[in-house]
């Protein structure tokens, strides 16, 4: 009932700043800002559920979250999967509260109502003495997430029903899903449940900082370099491509000073080679084989990564997807899951797995330090130096990286414009401006609700 | 473990094993990591399992195909050296960290200079300038080896009491 | 400063869906809501703050809440009972902070200020060297809340001197509180302190839960049938009278398949059977030889159930009443009282304490299960399905049990209307209605801020 | 208690008290009721009052009429059972709960195989994907009796430190 | 982008009220006037940061916090004091997270750019090879808090470039300052660092209480009366003279009934006499030797005591300072500053430092029953009945001490207005009033926002 | 104190000086002060520093030059006094507090009748009605004598996990 905008003055300064590649630091943490985030990017945007691997039979279901909608995600009878809302409609308690499991039937703790695996409210208590015509029961099933589509295994969901297809939003990225999650035969699987725990952090930075930021790594993660595992070239992140998409996609491809990873298709065993040249085209193939890491994001709260760590003879490639689920504006819940080709032998995937909990994760060596910096933005966000909306303190982040000197580079063959170094804040300043086209769209709901 | 307690255990032992325990505490708390890194053997099997959310009753609850820690002596190490850089963050400047250890239940083991050792544990932590105290609990079933007179720990299973962790990250041991 | 009122379109909606027996989920734990809650709710209506019985002396007193307002309930040197706002009235400090206890004179640690039993304040220090003639002690007294009335040895408060009377406001209710409250000779006492605790609810889930809905039982409760406790006809609990009342208040007479409980007047002691009877009308007298439980509320906050426990030959009757004070929108300080006949034997008294904690108040085992669906309501209610105005997820809780073909039981002897079941929305739907024509009445107050 | 720490306790005694405790601590926290109930007499008292806060200097403020458990083996035994139905929800997906007990006191009791134990309490709880914690915290004053050489608790009273409760219910035994 | 404002009629009420010596008391901890504060109060005022001592050579650096800004204060290489905004210019990273130390690079553990003393930007790890010409480095040093000012050693920032010099805006109370701080070869010196904990109060309530309110010893602190350590005279705190100054600022001189402290010069060691009398006028030195405890403060959050302590033969005397910290409508970080003189002996500072701890700071037992009284004014504002804006329940705290009958005491030889007694609302009237002047002053910020 | 685990304490000095630590814990948290303070010797050094935080690795972040607490006997009785007035009202309504004390070693000390003794607190506070419950926590660094056979702390250092306090106030003991 209070009416929350961006008014027209504040919406050029935030236009006009872009456009010289700042962006004003009152926007991070503002409490208004958020609320307006919530209604007009998590309710617009697709967001990530669960890979098909994580429900592999009829019945089996995972809990999961849209920010704050809670979402039952369950492979039915015919082996679809379906999305809910994880919430009865008799009185809207939460259906349920387990992580994952499997059942045939759920139902409520609060009346009995329950609902089959396609969502139809299947038994009412006493339904025929209680209830009369009016209560038609086929007008009481589960409610559906509006939009359920997946990509090479990735389920997604969308609050919009008007929202473009996944494949559209998804884009230019498809290319590279095809090249991550589609090189080996039966794709990716993921191990376990995903990592979950509390950071201080706001979404946008984190989604800034793992998608569109490789140069962070230098000094954020040098301790690595104190340790010998990382090379003392500052520049040892930035060789390679950052590619900027439609809808604020990016990725960041990763190679070495050589343009080539000290090891082919990121230390894979050599008898999986022949199978990703045969799955990938003879660009991904070409790409894949050079690349050192790959990390990127789709927007808005999508990224991950895909490293390679260990000492020669024995190296280990993963791939790690993470969702920020947005808590408040200085907190973010993060779910981490761990994939890896489901062809690969087992043993490499269970030293996979061990080499991503020590540097990703909250137990990640790597990632521990980012936390720490995530938290440092948030704990001085209140600044009135920082919030001062006339930006009379020079308060303005600085995204000037390769702002005007670094051209697109047409020989990269991935779809996206390609740079040619991932030392360039090209993806933060699209991933910015991507959000202020969002937050300014005139939504009907906006209309009515003034 | 069992549920009778068995007596069998000398108090001599188990004062030493729980000495043990709240020494490593104190390397940890007062960051002495490569010290408390000699408390554990070389074989040392260090795991920490997450802790899910399950219906049904007389179920199990604590995963077994994810994990937040899955150590040897090596990544531990690692891991140890790491705190010892300059630029550990995380680390830098030190939070202050605090490891209560409570409950400890001492049993004789499989081999005779081993024993099994169950502890609680509740961690606290404080950093910076900051006013919100984060916090983890739960519990611990160690396996504790007598290596030449000196008592170390060859095996820890960390089990969390919480499926969604909320401390900021976790780069605490425990 | 900031105005927060609900926009005629929203109104509009809210009547419309609420007409079709269905209630707007957004509306549960709106933050904006909450606020006009606490203006328009509970700043205009009574509220329950203490039982006779818990003030026996003069000088006996005890500290309470209505809502955000701490309340100091004194028994004065006449035996009158006084209400005023525990706050000191020179700088605003909390006079009082203990729950119960006896005294005189009330005095400040901040300066000092005294206070005597009517409120007067009667001590000052150093007043007539550092006060000048502007000081004028007797406007300075304790601040009374503007209403105190009982009934029954019921005490309450309202903060509107506008208010109609206790008697008029409790209206067809007064009925019910004579037979439960009335029907032995020196009525009920009250035993020890309210137990108190915070839980994860909004109040309008938890009056409504208790006030009016036996339909839960039969699932929540679930695990008394499991046991071999209550019956396994999942209608055992819908049997008997629901019957809707003025201001919307109502009352649950629950008896069983063969409209008599097994028990005659729910098992209270053989010997106390006539003066239940000398006590009341013979239509009251009749309901109580054949209710099993009876459980509802007085709008907005106050709830309570007379219920029987226990074997064939050890049964317990007894009457809890609870306030829902909110904390928020969604916590609750739930504050539990347990009251008994206070004829009855002692020994009675306290079985029948320790049949109350083994169902009732934050160990009962009945309760438990309450507090589980409701904390599974208000964790779920950010969900932007669930809060979105505009209603296109479906978003409407149901209240059709009842609508359209359960017609009101004219038999019935007592007052209010009476439907000839307990499985029925018709009291809940009363309770909403109410709850939305008080958010709109415009206050003068509401206008001059604004 | 007493205020003087009596000396004739024997360690061995003590240690097996103190086992009792951490027993009863670990039953609890991994959901074995019924193996708890065996460690309660058949004529265990079980009280819990409330705790009120009351104005003056000297005063007592456990509450003397007014309480959240007074319970017999009988009651218990219905509270635990009820525990292992599937309609349980208030811990159907169980919770994951830790009770750590600490300050531990034993003393001699009135009758020579029993004894006087003071000890205190931290409970912690974690609920669903839930990340506010819950706590209680206080203290226990025990009389634990040796029957056949078995330790179990004949009489415990609860004393919480808050007036008001700050768990979402009271589901657990402390 | 929510719109907060005092409206008219308000502010109407609050000047009327006031003028009669009355305080509304919504406004105590009303959440958008607690919004207005952080706004119209703290970033237009001189705020105290910390003591010249606390920074001794070059390169000492300590952190601190204006309300949410974080503030780095360093001791550059030509020994010139410098404060910055503690915030990475580019992303907005904490900078600085310890408490104190030396260095002479600051650099950012996000992307490792570095500034020295001088705040200048010197090191952007491959800032040749990755930024281009519109990275202007001399454009982006640290912020610098837009005013740096210090008097007698005592170091204050404003965020108001516009803002009066720091000696206008002390004005007469540097006549004060000169005596308090002045008085000794070589000022005072802090020793350590200031003790920090979080207080249940509002920023308002505690300054009110410190600066303005001896009043409050003779029941606060009454315990020290029952142990015998001061007088029974309930007027023992009230003898000597309360000073109002220009810009709310004020200070309490406490003598005693004879008009003399029972020892002289605050029981300061007699070998530190003469220097007293040398450095200050005779009128500061008759002060001095004659008060018992000075107490007042500098608006809007720094208040001060000196006072003695301990038996004869053992008394001592100290300065300390303290910074009351919004951290929100009701909660106050406290910063507690012990002050010495440089000069005096070094057991005397130890035993002072004893004698601070036994009284002050959050062990010090007179202030730890102030936290007691902070508290429940705080904890039951909330009330209804307090914030109710139409005044309907006479909800107005009470300042009418000293209104009509307290003379100015023209003979008072410091500036400033003198009254008679320290018994007197007179300072904390004009405190509010200016803090409504403060809220009411239009500033173009607000307006272009709206 | 040293890092290996010295042996030659008994374990009955061991039981008698933890018993201390607990008695001393109870007698705070039930208003005993006057009977708490019979536990310290009249020699007593009662020092609780500030809590820093430090940029670097290996430093020291416990403040040399600032602190909470430096008394003697002597002060400590009169804040003792102090509480047994009728208007210390930061205790009157008296709060509910509770001592945990974890994490107990002891070691020989450097006179023969006295021991080191390492202790963790977790310290836990309620206050009237209010729901939010406070804390502080840390290590304590003691040094217990025996005086005519009974034991008594004769000094201890408190060392507070953070740098900011969170309690509203340090009323309390530790
Ligand atoms: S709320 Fe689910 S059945 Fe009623
Ligand atoms: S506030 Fe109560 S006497 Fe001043
Ligand atoms: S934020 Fe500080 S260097 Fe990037
Ligand atoms: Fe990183
Ligand atoms: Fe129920
Ligand atoms: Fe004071």
């Amino acid at each position: 009932m209070i009416k929350r905008e961006l008014d027209e003055k504040l919406i050029q300064q935030l236009k006009e700043k872009m456009d010289e590649g700042l962006l004003p630091q009152w926007v991070i943490t503002d409490p208004d800002i958020y609320e307006l985030e919530k209604e007009k990017v998590f309710s617009k945007t697709w967001q990530f559920l669960a890979h098909e691997t994580e429900l592999k039979e009829p019945g089996n279901y995972v809990t999961r979250w849209m920010v704050n909608d809670p979402i039952l995600l369950v492979k039915d009878s015919k082996g679809e999967i379906k999305a809910y809302l994880n919430s009865c409609t008799h009185r809207g308690t939460q259906l349920c509260t387990a992580d994952r499991g499997k059942k045939k039937t759920f139902s409520c703790p609060y009346h009995g109502w329950s609902y089959n695996l396609d969502g139809k409210l299947i038994g009412i208590v006493a339904g025929n003495k209680v209830y009369g015509e009016e209560m038609c029961k086929d007008k009481w099933g589960l409610r559906k997430v509006p939009r359920l589509e997946s990509y090479q295994g990735m389920i997604f969901g969308c609050l919009d029903p008007e929202a473009e297809s996944l494949e559209d939003y998804l884009g230019e990225m498809k290319w590279y899903f095809d090249m991550m999650l589609g090189r080996s035969d039966g794709g990716m699987e993921v191990i376990g449940l995903p990592q979950r725990w509390v950071a201080k952090a706001n979404w946008k930075s984190t989604a800034e900082n793992f998608a569109a930021d490789p140069y962070h790594v230098q000094t954020t993660h040098r301790s690595t370099v104190e340790m010998g595992i990382s090379p003392e070239d500052p520049l040892y992140a930035g060789y390679g491509h950052q590619v900027v998409m439609k809808n604020a996609h990016g990725i960041n491809v990763i190679t070495s000073k050589t343009g080539r990873s000290r090891t082919e298709f990121q230390g894979m065993p050599k008898e999986m080679w022949p199978m990703f040249q045969r799955n990938l085209s003879p660009e991904q193939a070409d790409i894949l084989e050079r690349v050192t890491v790959f990390v990127g994001g789709v927007y808005p709260n999508l990224s991950f990564v895909s490293p390679v760590h260990g000492t020669e003879g024995h190296l280990h490639n993963y791939l790690n997807f993470r969702v920020w689920r947005p808590l408040g504006p200085d907190k973010v819940e993060v779910w981490c899951w761990f994939m890896i080709d489901k062809a690969a032998p087992e043993e490499y995937k269970a030293d996979a797995y061990r080499g991503y909990l020590g540097s990703f994760g909250p137990t990640g060596t790597l990632e521990q330090d980012d936390t720490e910096t995530w938290a440092r933005i948030v704990e001085v966000s209140g600044a009135s130096m920082m919030r001062d909306k006339e930006l009379n303190y020079n308060n303005l982040s600085n995204y000037l990286m390769g702002f005007s000197h670094v051209k697109q580079d047409e020989s990269f063959p991935g779809p996206g414009v390609a740079y040619p170094t991932t030392y360039c804040d090209a993806l933060a300043r699209r991933m910015h401006e991507h959000w202020l086209e969002l937050l300014t769209v005139e939504t009907s709901v906006k209309e009515e609700t003034k | 473990m069992s549920n009778e307690v068995k007596a069998h255990v000398s108090l001599e032992v188990k004062d030493q094993i729980t000495n043990l325990l709240y020494q490593e505490a104190y390397f940890l708390d007062n960051r002495m990591y490569k010290e408390w890194l000699e408390l554990l053997t070389d074989d040392i099997k260090y795991k920490m399992p997450l802790r899910e959310t399950v219906e049904g009753v007389n179920i199990d609850n604590i995963s077994v195909d994810s994990a937040f820690y899955e150590e040897t002596k090596a990544s531990l190490r690692t891991r140890v050296n790491r705190l010892y850089t300059k630029s550990a963050w995380v680390e830098n400047p030190a939070t202050r960290q605090r490891h209560f250890i409570t409950n400890v239940v001492v049993e004789a083991g499989d081999h005779e200079d081993e024993y099994k050792v169950r502890s609680y544990f509740l961690y606290k932590r404080s950093r910076g300038s900051t006013t919100d105290l984060e916090e983890m609990f739960g519990q611990r079933n160690d396996v504790v080896r007598n290596v030449d007179g000196e008592w170390k720990v060859c095996s820890r299973t960390i089990i969390p009491d919480q499926a969604v962790i909320t401390t900021m990250n976790m780069s605490m041991f425990l």
